[in-house]
């Protein structure tokens, strides 16, 4: 079987009101070292043992519908683990 | 004059978007299932707000896959009428019909209330009832209404008159106080503020009935 | 032969470890559970007696209590033992409501707590066959200077706003008051109404030997069980797995459910035969109450039903509260008929078990009979406690005297009123609330009761949730019929008929017998409130025991009411309409300064004695402003509650659409204008129609007239004061937008 | 400068209605590779260079604020990184 680890963020450019909601909530927390905040998306998939070039088929799922690639980026990892 | 009404799983102003089409433009008007893979004697496509698919991922990145999508995109491009109201606008822009994306509003809470909005264009087949930079009300309920887009995009927009509404008191974040956008075309307007909750004096206002109207002629 | 699995203690086990109290079950229910088997019950068996005989299931310590409340009325086509109340409105409709608590999720995990409570009070409604119309919610924080308490109101909103946002039913009003006694139990009270046409009511019953009992909605998870009795230690990593994981709320699921089963409920009545939620207790209580209605029996096959984890066991399945999930009984042979419709909407839909003539409750698992026990034994036959009462120590010797409040600049006092948490507006937490979704809401929130128009009439219909726990607090009997009261004036001064109530009964441990005595008066002084003004109660919930280190909340009944508004014409808004209309106030005024928002300002505490109410003055105010308003003498009405006369005529200041000011003369003294005396309303008249409305409304004193401009004048006999309504409005909506940060 | 990159996911047995609901979608898209989605959060928290004891204030926030304990799990990797 195969793990998908994927994680998504807001592209540089477009403000993130929940990081930004957070960073305030920590510094009023007292912990003023965090000097900044983003908040994104981690998607965890669990894809059939005998799924042909896996990474294409992630790639495609990301591109197609897990990511807004208007706004966000991502990146994944691949690893193949036994099965529960 | 034939309406059709999008439902998709989790919408929820379908109901509201029909009885304003039936009762107060007494124009013909059908519901359409997300199931269905065509569009007979439609002649505008009307998708409107709720949470499609309960908007888990991304407000309308799921329902853009329904099988309805791609008759409404070639309606679309075939230059029909499709006004996407809220979570129809959503999908809209996840769709590709129109640029951009809508993310959490600024203040990360949803917004139940009347906003004032200025008409930017009044030349479209959905604005065509109101005056260049006059002053509406409509209600807005969102979560996701913060319109995004980039610097070059934007400059299209402005410079094709695709802005078609702005917000007086921007309630969400949206680039350029965007409310409502159109595509290049003209054919096709999403916008966040609701036209269907606005078409009778009861509730309040009527401002709504004027734009839902315009489609009309 | 009935077996356990190995894992679980042995009958016997469970006898001599006791292993039941931990469950909340007494020695004594256990001994009565065994006499009732005639043998020592199993692990499963033991599991399902003591969430049955739970205070939320069984009602054993308020059942006394809750028989005085009048229940009928001509009106009244349901009152309390389904999942909702009915009434009558007319043209074949019936409105269907309910309220219930969420308190104790809300407190540990305020997010979901919220929404699950939201999710479950629909769910009784659209079983019944109710198309859900409207939420309220009636919210109960600590005060706002705690960062805790911050954090749960704004988790709590939040669940409630994206559960009914997404769903698509509007949130169209509610309360929400802070008090320190609620700082670790706050409450968290949901109330549904929904629109049934007679002819698909539905009742929650397993009738006909062999039709099927069929499961529907979410699969089952090991989501809250024992969720009446789950404690903190619980939530411990370690054993999280094995119980009380916290229940999530799946709107988009519920909306499925609830279009699925309204379609079945109207399309499929040959097949349906009774149909009811899955809420507290989960499958055991909605199965074994479905056949308790029916004086029938059932057999349950656990291997059918769906779950979302592997390896659970029966005693997990059936106390799960797994949230979006209802249970059918199907005439035999109509199943698949039932199943397509599920399918259409994907969701799971699976016969798990069929009705029995033996009045048995038998469960299998993996073949095994695991579960053998009389249908009655675990629905009714549980306990029924009469509990000791005594006066509270904080009531045996109160002050008789009314608190008189200090006033040296009254503008200055109005501005601080209007400024406390409890006064403020609550537009940042309404406006967070769809109100509007499904285009019939008149009145939205943020005036007195909300008013949605039924489609296709000219019929409205009015709601409210209200219950001020203060007055509770000072006099438990005198309270009760206040809040009743209260709520109906919300109706009134909307231009409603009041029908009947729901009520969510919020208290301390019955078994103590001072918080049994607020219990039994609330009720007592409710009950004579319910009477006086024809609103029976239909419905209801109780939810006991909210303390924490011995200190339990203020009494605190919420009533949820809703009125018919014959003709949208009477429906009637609090805002002020236009310059020149008088003012007038219905309703005497005297010093009730006891318990009142200006005693906590100034005192830090509410105490002493409140006068004594008077149900049939109240009565004949609030008929004779419903009358005035249906003959149309009347432009706009608002009660008065929380901070007096001066707060409910800046409230009409505050929500009129034009600006628009007062010119008051008050002959009494200038502090009286925050007094909290009951049975009072404003109304604003044109003075057209002066004459006839003076000779219609004896009990109205002339006190001004609304006038052009910014301010608020008012002159006395020997002061006068001014207010300037900018300032007032910027604190009254600026201050809980600024207390929450 | 330190980089905390923080994984939220749910706890395995707490209801997780939108790894559900995208899961369904991808099926719906023919991705019936696909066998189980989970989302969770994925924060970025950039902190300042001086911070003592970087570890601990990690997970001090998160078990405090960016987690919810009662049904979520979490875990996380710091980098030393260069100033952007
Ligand atoms: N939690 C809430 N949810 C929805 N509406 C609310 C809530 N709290 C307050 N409101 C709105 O604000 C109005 C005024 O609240 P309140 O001053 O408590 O009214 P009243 O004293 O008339 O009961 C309510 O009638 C309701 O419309
Ligand atoms: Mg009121």
């Amino acid at each position: 079987m195969y793990l998908a680890k994927i994680y998504v963020t807001y592209k540089p450019s477009i403000l993130d009101p929940k990081g930004e909601s957070i960073k305030a909530a920590l510094h009023r927390m007292d912990y003023s070292q965090v000097e900044n905040v983003t908040m994104g998306k981690y998607f965890e998939l669990q894809l059939a043992a005998d799924t042909k070039d896996v990474d294409a088929v992630v790639k495609a799922l990301c591109d197609q519908l897990l990511v807004n690639v208007n706004m966000e980026t991502y990146r994944y990892e691949i690893e193949e683990v036994e099965m529960a | 004059m034939r309406f059709a009404v999008i439902v998709f799983p989790g919408s929820n102003c379908d109901a509201d978007m029909y009885y304003a089409v039936q009762d107060q433009l007494q124009a013909e008007v059908t519901y359409v299932p997300h199931t269905a893979t065509q569009l007979n004697d439609i002649d505008a496509v009307l998708i409107p707000g709720g949470f499609s698919y309960g908007d888990y991922l991304r407000t309308g990145a799921i329902a853009r896959f329904a099988p309805i999508m791609p008759a409404i995109i070639d309606f679309a491009n075939n230059g029909g009428l499709v006004l996407g109201v809220c979570n129809g606008f959503q999908i809209l822009t996840e769709a590709g019909l129109l640029p951009g994306a809508l993310h959490e509003n600024k203040d990360l809470a949803f917004i139940c209330k009347d906003v004032q909005l200025t008409v930017a264009n009044p030349n479209t087949p959905f604005s065509n009832r109101f005056e260049k930079d006059e002053v509406i009300t409509l209600p807005v309920a969102h979560g996701e209404g913060n319109y995004y887009c980039d610097a070059e995009t934007l400059a299209q927009l402005e410079a094709n008159h695709q802005i078609v509404f702005r917000y007086q008191d921007n309630p969400n974040g949206s680039v350029a106080d965007i409310a409502g956008i159109c595509n290049e075309r003209g054919n096709v307007l999403g916008m966040m503020p609701h036209p269907e909750r606005a078409v009778e004096a009861i509730l309040g206002n009527t401002d709504g009935q004027r734009l839902l109207s315009s489609l009309l002629q | 032969m009935i077996e356990s699995t190995m894992t679980e203690p042995t009958a016997k086990e469970i006898q001599a470890t006791k292993l039941y109290q931990s469950w909340g079950m007494t020695t004594e229910e256990y001994t009565r559970a065994c006499r009732l088997l005639d043998r020592l019950p199993n692990y499963t068996e033991t599991g399902l007696f003591a969430v049955m005989w739970s205070e939320h299931c069984s009602y054993k310590n308020s059942k006394p209590v809750l028989k005085q409340f009048p229940t009928t009325g001509p009106q009244v086509l349901q009152g309390p033992g389904e999942g909702a109340g009915i009434v009558d409105i007319g043209d074949g409709q019936a409105v269907v409501f309910k309220a219930e608590s969420h308190n104790h999720p809300s407190a540990v995990e305020p997010y979901e707590g919220a929404a699950t409570g939201v999710g479950g009070i629909i769910r009784d409604i659209f079983s019944m066959g109710a198309q859900p119309i409207a939420i309220l919610d009636s919210l109960r924080f600590g005060e706002l200077n705690d960062p805790r308490t911050k954090y749960l109101v704004s988790e709590v909103v939040k669940g409630i706003a994206d559960y009914g946002n997404c769903i698509g039913i509007p949130t169209v009003g509610g309360e929400t008051t802070f008090d320190a006694s609620y700082t670790a139990n706050p409450l968290v009270n949901a109330m549904c109404v929904g629109i049934l046409n007679q002819a698909d009511m539905q009742v929650g019953q397993a009738r006909g030997e062999e039709n099927s009992i069929i499961y529907v909605g979410a699969k089952t998870g090991r989501d809250g069980i024992h969720g009446a009795t789950f404690a903190s230690e619980e939530f411990s990593d370690d054993n999280e797995s094995d119980r009380s994981a916290v229940q999530v709320g799946d709107p988009f699921m519920e909306k499925l459910l609830m279009d699925a089963c309204l379609e079945v409920i109207r399309q499929h009545q040959a097949a349906l035969v009774g149909i009811q939620d899955m809420g507290a207790a989960g499958l055991v209580s909605s199965s074994a109450e479905m056949a308790s209605k029916a004086g029938t029996g059932m057999i349950l096959n656990l291997d059918q039903v769906p779950t979302r984890e592997p390896n659970m066991t029966p005693y997990e399945m059936m106390l799960s509260e797994s949230q979006e999930r209802m249970l059918l009984c199907v005439r035999k042979g109509y199943e698949q008929e039932i199943f397509d419709v599920f399918a259409k909407y994907e969701l799971d839909a699976v016969k798990i078990g069929y009705v029995t003539e033996s009045k048995q409750y038998q469960l299998y698992h993996q073949g095994h009979l695991v579960t053998d026990v009389p249908v009655t034994a675990l629905v009714d036959d549980a306990p029924v406690y009469e509990r000791e009462k005594t006066l509270p120590a904080h009531l045996q010797n109160p002050t008789t005297t009314q608190f008189q409040p200090e006033i040296q600049d009254f503008a200055e006092t109005v501005y601080q009123l209007l400024g406390q948490a409890t006064i403020a507006s609550k537009r940042a937490i309404y406006e967070t609330y769809d109100s509007q979704v499904k285009t019939n809401t008149v009145v939205k929130p943020g005036g007195d009761a909300a008013a949605l128009r039924i489609r296709g009439t000219r019929k409205a219909l009015a709601m409210t949730m209200d219950g001020n726990a203060r007055y509770l607090y000072l006099d438990p009997k005198v309270g009760g019929a206040i809040a009743v009261s209260e709520a109906a004036r919300n109706i009134v001064a909307t231009g409603g008929q009041p029908l009947a109530i729901t009520d969510c009964l919020n208290f301390g441990n019955p078994e103590k017998p001072d918080h049994f005595y607020e219990l039994a008066e609330a009720a007592a002084g409710m009950s004579a409130a319910c009477e006086m003004l024809k609103t029976p109660v239909i419905s209801g919930n109780v939810s006991l025991y909210n303390e924490t280190n011995g200190e339990a909340i203020y009494p605190t009944p919420v009533v949820g009411m809703v009125g018919l508004i014959e003709d949208l014409e009477h429906i009637t808004t609090i805002d002020f309409k236009k310059a020149d209309d008088l003012v007038y106030v219905i309703g005497q005024t005297k010093d009730d300064f006891n318990g009142s928002e200006i005693q906590k300002l100034q005192a830090g505490a509410i105490s002493g004695k409140l006068f004594p109410f008077d149900l049939a003055y109240e009565q004949d105010i609030q008929a004779t402003v419903l009358a005035a308003i249906k003959t149309g003498l009347i432009q706009s009405a608002h009660d008065v509650s929380k901070g007096g006369l001066m707060t409910a005529l800046l409230e009409s200041c505050f929500a009129a659409k034009t600006e628009l000011g007062l010119e008051l003369t008050w002959q009494h003294p200038f502090a009286w204008l925050f007094a909290e005396t009951q049975s009072r309303f404003v109304v604003t008249v044109d003075p057209k129609q002066r004459l006839a409305f003076e000779a219609q409304v004896k009990q109205a004193e002339l006190i001004g007239h609304v006038s052009r401009g910014t301010k608020v004048t008012i002159a006395g006999d020997s002061q006068t004061a001014t207010i300037d309504l900018p300032k007032a409005k910027g604190i009254f909506e600026g201050s809980l937008p600024c207390l929450l940060k």
